[in-house]
């Protein structure tokens, strides 16, 4: 009792989070700013993957389609701390090794850029699953109708694919950015600073962690109301000329 | 001096190792690390790694030694080298001040043990009380402790500084150290020292040396004084 | 599943002799010694993750039937409760929610005298029913979205030649709308359930140990870097081909 | 479920032919009857719609259409694209909810609201069982060969063994061509032959009135021949059928009486015989003139 | 992109009424003409198909349609349904991939591979925008208006200032009578109107050769006679049409050529006084009877 009165104690945990050190928020604040560059960066990332992932899936030959096969299942199984450990520490470890047997110094890999890359690749394989679905539920007719104008396969995917397959894909593609901005927590690992680990830093060093973790539940809730807000602005968008199913129970 | 980059825990440790708001980490062992190099005159830059990529990291010359409370064990010596120990504390067990609990197998049989994961702890634990009791695995110590206070664990087995802490916090006052288990070099190791790549003598030696000095020189000492109350050195 | 024939494609010949030298690299360049010893441990692991992987996704998927449900049509005072649900669910990290369950709810039962008297003490005090009830919600969460967006997304057209049949309400519900929303998010469930066994090692946290548990263990205990990871995606990476295979299964059983 | 009538119940046929209300004379229902009863009654009217509107926003499509039905009428509704036929079917089973009007099915009404929702969802259920619906789009289940297409209502609805389902559907597929496609998917079927299930899925309900949306749209003559046999041998066991076509051969056929829409009014109504050989409206005459 | 033709280029027509390859004679391309040539060379075939067959799977659907049309031959092809009629339009613009044949259109053979596959994607692309499709099913993208249906194409493919292909496709729109219909979105349409807005985007790309698959349907008789006219109107300015219909009395208006497919073979062929005066093949004859 006495440990959650002490952290119902608001006016300490004010204190622990006011913006300037000695209090917390800031830190946290840069977290979540470092946390969201890359999950926005590994999200466009991964939805380019996913498209023409999608779509090679789909339409492409045998061998496009068992790389594309053994790419998805391969990278969706493989927990992300490990695709992490392997790709950043052997990778710059052999990218080192290869320089100075060329006669050359250390080369640095930038966090944020491994972050982004490896991050990108994870998610490219969940987002090709979401929109093969998508695309597959979209009435095959419609496309067939845009093939039968000769529309090029480009011209094809932006202007009918793409729109008609949106109101089938925004809830999953919702939950992949979602998962984006929280598979940042993963990147603590190569020493990037995101939210989580500035949470976990600020709960350890003062014991606190009730209300930091609160603290950091509420940041990403705030990320998801208005990621919510956008998607939902996109969705709405996506089904303009479909009739709601709204009474359709009756 | 070339630089050389000490690994520390990206979590943070205290009293050994802690972050303040401001970015920066302070601690008694953040303290003996800069004490140490700059006896041993090593340009050092404090490098923050996850514990769960601390070793990769090293061998993947991210950086080049590790000093993070990192007990010198077989198992580890297997993988990494490791220079002499600068800190030795005795691990002892916490129960509930009504419970009768004496830190050894039998009196541990049947009841259940919080440990903190990926330490010595939990390989001693697992060695010597594993068949009787049932072990229960936390990522903090702070996690097990407040297990403990809550009753969902009836002890658990940490080092006597961290547990002295505890012991004489507001949460802590439900709970005692029962006593120091027995000793098992091979388990519980001779002491923490600095992990370097399995090779890199140049390094460890010039370790061995800083330690060597603030030792005799009364630095460690010193420091240690300002943090607890008895010396955390023992040969 | 997949015939010999189909295999004997050059690519796919190819690609199985990478796989093959890949494996063939690992055993003989990696240390492997540490198997026999923990090879009991990592199956109770693997049983740990299988189980509750599949419990939470049946028990998840269910309870976000409805919460799909209620978000497509449901009157506001079923939609409104149903989407703070999800949001706050998909909102907030697994990690807290896992924390918070445990060493939040958790830490207060003890408080309740009668509580660690009765039977369930027993119970409230291990750690697997708040890995369960957190891994479901979440699940329950996250597909509740998907649900919604699969529901709403059904071709108007076939409900209502359902409904001009007369077909009450639930029967419409499970013969004709629960299968084509289910059939149009397939590729994603099966993708969001490979990502629920991956959320499995976060139950590690409150002293579950399952299989990603162990490998922490092994690499601990011996400090081996890569080779348990190594073992341990292996075994994920079968897990999630198999999820892959199901759902694959379901998806040729209706045409797209 | 599956009532038989013996003879052949003569039809009569009358409707209003009005847009406001006030022109109405509402008869008297007796007694709202339940199920059954009212179709061993026999002398009661099938359908009976009154001052029926439908607005979609502010699109009046419907402005007061009413229109009566005697068992084993055949009613064909006529009119121009957009004129809103298949809106007006689809208020008689509730799909689209009415904005004003009264509908009695089986001489029970269909209790609404003010704002046209029904009161009781069971009521609409159960009249519906008794309404088959062949729509415009057809509109099968996509998810479901065309056998399970045809059981589904039967069995899951209806609740008639599954066994005996299976050999109806397939008697039913049979008679509309389509023996050899019981177990493809509909979207592996032509126009024409999607259209036919749809067809066999509304006979196989039994319903005591069937509602068409063009049912021979997507036909060739031969077909059309066809379910003009099919509904002439429904009508004889004494169903109602209301149907939208644009073949006016077909209609003239088929049709007991044939009412004309236009603009969401009946234009003009009676016996095919006198609504095709001698029109009175200047608006039907232009559109039969093409038809010549 | 729109190219006029002045004089009405006297239809001539023929085709083999063959299923074999051996009895076919190949006539020699004189060149492969690139787009715009062909269009102006007059005398030269819009669409020679010869041999075409087409299954899915075990089943056989097309074996062996052979049939030539002229520049401004307006070719009706009937048949009963599932005879092939609509996966032999679909053919023609590799919607499906033949299992055999050959498909000139302007007098450019579409390159296929053994397996009936395209070896030239861009030159289907090409082809497929000199012919405009009417679907059985309309397939309107639903999530754009029907105005945006018709500028689509337009715009997105042939690159027509947006601006032009508005005032284009609003005309279009007026033409079918859905002037004020044009920001609505397809799915509150009814089935006449979504066929009318089909036929509308289809005229929009001013294809050289069009393709309808029943596009009177869902259309009452006063619309079936405008889209006749439509029809007519396409043909005196040289455009080449292939046409599905059910409607006989359409086609014996409207075609200057019919083809009667049954199961997946053209049966009897020719000027439609002839093939509904005089119908050779005992199949015809019943197919006709019906229709009186
Ligand atoms: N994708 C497909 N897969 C398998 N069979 C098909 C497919 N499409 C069409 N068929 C079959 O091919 C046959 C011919 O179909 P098609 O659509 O060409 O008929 P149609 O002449 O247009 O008939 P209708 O007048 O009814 O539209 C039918 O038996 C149909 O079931
Ligand atoms: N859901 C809807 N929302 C808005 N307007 C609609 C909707 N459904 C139909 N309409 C409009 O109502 C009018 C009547 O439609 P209805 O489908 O009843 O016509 P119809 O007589 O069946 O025509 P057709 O012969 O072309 O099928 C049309 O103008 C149509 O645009
Ligand atoms: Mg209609
Ligand atoms: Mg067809």
């Amino acid at each position: 009792m006495e440990f959650f009165f002490e952290t119902l104690g608001l006016t300490e945990s004010a204190k622990l989070l006011s913006l300037s050190p000695p209090g917390w928020g800031g830190n946290l604040l840069r977290g979540l700013a470092n946390s969201l560059q890359i999950a926005f960066g590994a999200f466009g990332f991964g939805l380019l993957i996913g498209l023409f992932g999608a779509y090679g899936k789909l339409y492409g030959g045998v061998v496009l389609r068992d790389l594309l096969a053994v790419y998805t299942t391969v990278i969706r199984a493989v927990p992300e701390l490990v695709l992490i450990l392997i790709l950043y520490y052997v990778g710059t470890d052999l990218i080192n090794q290869l320089s100075q047997a060329m006669g050359y110094g250390r080369v640095e890999i930038s966090g944020v850029v491994a972050g982004i890359w490896v991050l990108g690749v994870v998610q490219g394989a969940y987002a090709t699953e979401v929109l093969r679905g998508a695309i597959q539920a979209i009435p095959p007719g419609q496309i067939e109708a845009a093939r039968a104008y000769g529309m090029p396969p480009l011209m094809l995917m932006r202007r009918v694919t793409i729109p008609a397959m949106m109101s089938f894909a925004t809830p999953g593609l919702a939950n992949l950015w979602l998962i984006a901005t929280k598979d940042t927590a993963l990147l603590a690992i190569v020493g990037f600073s995101e939210l989580t680990l500035e949470t976990r830093q600020a709960a350890a060093s003062t014991r606190a962690y009730f209300t930091f973790f609160l603290a950091a539940g509420a940041l990403y809730l705030i990320v998801t109301l208005c990621s919510g807000v956008v998607f939902a602005r996109i969705e709405k968008w996506a089904r303009r000329g479909q009739p709601s199913l709204k009474g359709a129970s009756r | 001096a070339e630089e050389v980059k000490i690994g520390i825990a990206a979590e943070p440790y205290p009293p050994f190792a802690s972050l303040n708001a401001s970015g920066e980490w302070e601690g008694w062992e953040v303290e003996v690390i800069n004490a140490v190099c700059a006896a041993a005159e090593l340009d050092c830059v404090i490098t923050p790694v996850a514990w769960d990529g601390i070793i990769p990291s090293l061998t993947g010359q991210q950086v080049d030694a590790i000093m993070a409370s990192m007990s010198i064990t077989e198992e580890r010596q297997q993988t990494i080298d490791f220079s002499d120990p600068y800190y030795n504390t005795p691990a002892v067990i916490v129960a509930d001040k009504s419970m009768d609990i004496e830190p050894t197998p039998e009196s541990l049989a049947g009841k259940i043990i919080g440990i903190q994961a990926s330490t010595i702890h939990q390989a001693y634990a697992n060695e010597y009380f594993g068949d009787a009791a049932e072990i229960r695995v936390y990522q903090t110590q702070d996690e097990a402790n407040q297990d403990l206070v809550s009753g969902r664990i009836d002890a658990t087995q940490a080092d006597s500084i961290a547990m002295a802490d505890f012991v004489n916090s507001d949460i802590g006052t439900c709970c005692e150290i029962k006593g120091p288990v027995k000793n098992d070099e091979a388990i519980l190791g001779k002491g923490v020292g600095a992990g370097v790549r399995k090779g890199d003598d140049a390094l460890r030696e010039s370790l061995n040396k800083g330690i060597a000095k603030i030792l005799e020189d009364g630095t460690h000492e010193e420091i240690t004084g300002r943090y607890f109350d008895t010396s955390i050195y023992a040969e | 599943m997949i015939s010999f024939r189909a295999l004997m494609q050059p690519h796919r010949i190819v690609m199985l002799a990478l796989l093959l030298g890949a494996v063939v690299w690992c055993a003989v360049a990696l240390r492997w010694d540490w198997i026999p010893e923990y090879a009991p441990l990592a199956l109770e692991g693997l049983w740990r993750t299988i189980w509750i992987l599949v419990v939470t996704c049946v028990l998840g998927f269910l309870l976000a039937i409805p919460l799909g449900l209620a978000q497509a049509i449901g009157p506001w005072y079923l939609s409104v409760p149903a989407r703070v649900f999800c949001t706050v669910i998909r909102g907030t990290p697994l990690l807290l929610q896992i924390w918070l369950l445990y060493y939040g709810l958790g830490s207060l039962f003890p408080q309740i005298p009668w509580i660690r008297g009765s039977e369930l003490w027993p119970y409230l005090r291990q750690a697997w029913p708040y890995a369960v009830l957190a891994l479901t919600l979440s699940y329950a969460g996250y597909e509740g979205e998907v649900m919604r967006g699969a529901f709403s997304s059904v071709n108007k057209g076939q409900l209502e030649a359902a409904n001009a049949f007369g077909m009450p309400r639930f029967t419409m519900f499970r013969r004709i709308w629960l299968p084509q929303a289910i059939r149009n998010v397939l590729p994603t469930l099966g993708g969001e359930t490979i990502l629920q066994l991956k959320a499995t090692p976060l139950v590690a946290t409150i002293t579950v140990v399952e299989l990603y548990a162990v490998s922490s263990r092994v690499r601990s205990d011996t400090f081996i870097v890569y080779e348990p990871l190594i073992l341990l995606a292996v075994f994920y990476m079968i897990i999630a081909g198999i999820i892959a295979l199901m759902f694959r299964r379901f998806e040729n059983r209706v045409p797209g | 479920m599956i009532t038989k009538y013996g003879p052949y119940y003569k039809s009569q046929f009358w409707g209003t032919q009005t847009g406001g209300a006030d022109a109405l004379k509402k008869e008297p229902i007796g007694t709202t009857e339940q199920a059954g009863d009212a179709d061993s009654a026999g002398q009661h009217e099938a359908i009976r719609v009154t001052d029926l509107h439908k607005s979609f926003g502010t699109l009046e499509v419907l402005k007061g259409v009413s229109l009566t039905a005697q068992k084993g009428d055949v009613v064909a509704i006529i009119g121009g694209s957009g004129s809103g036929k298949s809106t007006f079917l689809r208020c008689i089973n509730f799909l689209e909810t009415p904005s004003a009007g009264q509908i009695v099915v089986n001489g029970e009404e269909i209790k609404m609201r003010q704002d046209g929702s029904p009161v009781d969802r069971r009521q609409i259920e159960r009249i519906r069982t008794r309404l088959g619906m062949v729509f415009q789009a057809f509109n099968l289940w996509t998810h479901r060969t065309l056998l399970e297409n045809v059981i589904e209502v039967p069995v899951y609805v209806l609740k008639v063994p599954r066994s005996e389902a299976i050999k109806r559907a397939r008697v039913l597929l049979e008679r509309v061509g389509l023996g050899d496609k019981a177990d493809t998917f509909p979207a592996f079927l032509s126009g024409g032959q999607q259209q036919r299930a749809a067809i066999a899925r509304a006979l196989a309900v039994e319903p005591s009135v069937m509602l068409f949306d063009e049912p021979t749209s997507a036909l060739d003559p031969e077909l059309v021949g066809e379910v003009l046999t099919v509904i002439r041998d429904l009508a004889a066991e004494g169903r109602t059928m209301l149907l939208v076509t644009h073949e006016m051969k077909f209609a003239r056929e088929v049709a007991t009486h044939v009412v004309y829409l236009f603009e969401g009014r009946i234009e003009e109504q009676g016996p095919p015989e006198e609504l095709f050989g001698n029109p009175q409206s200047a608006r039907l005459q232009q559109f039969l003139q093409t038809v010549g």
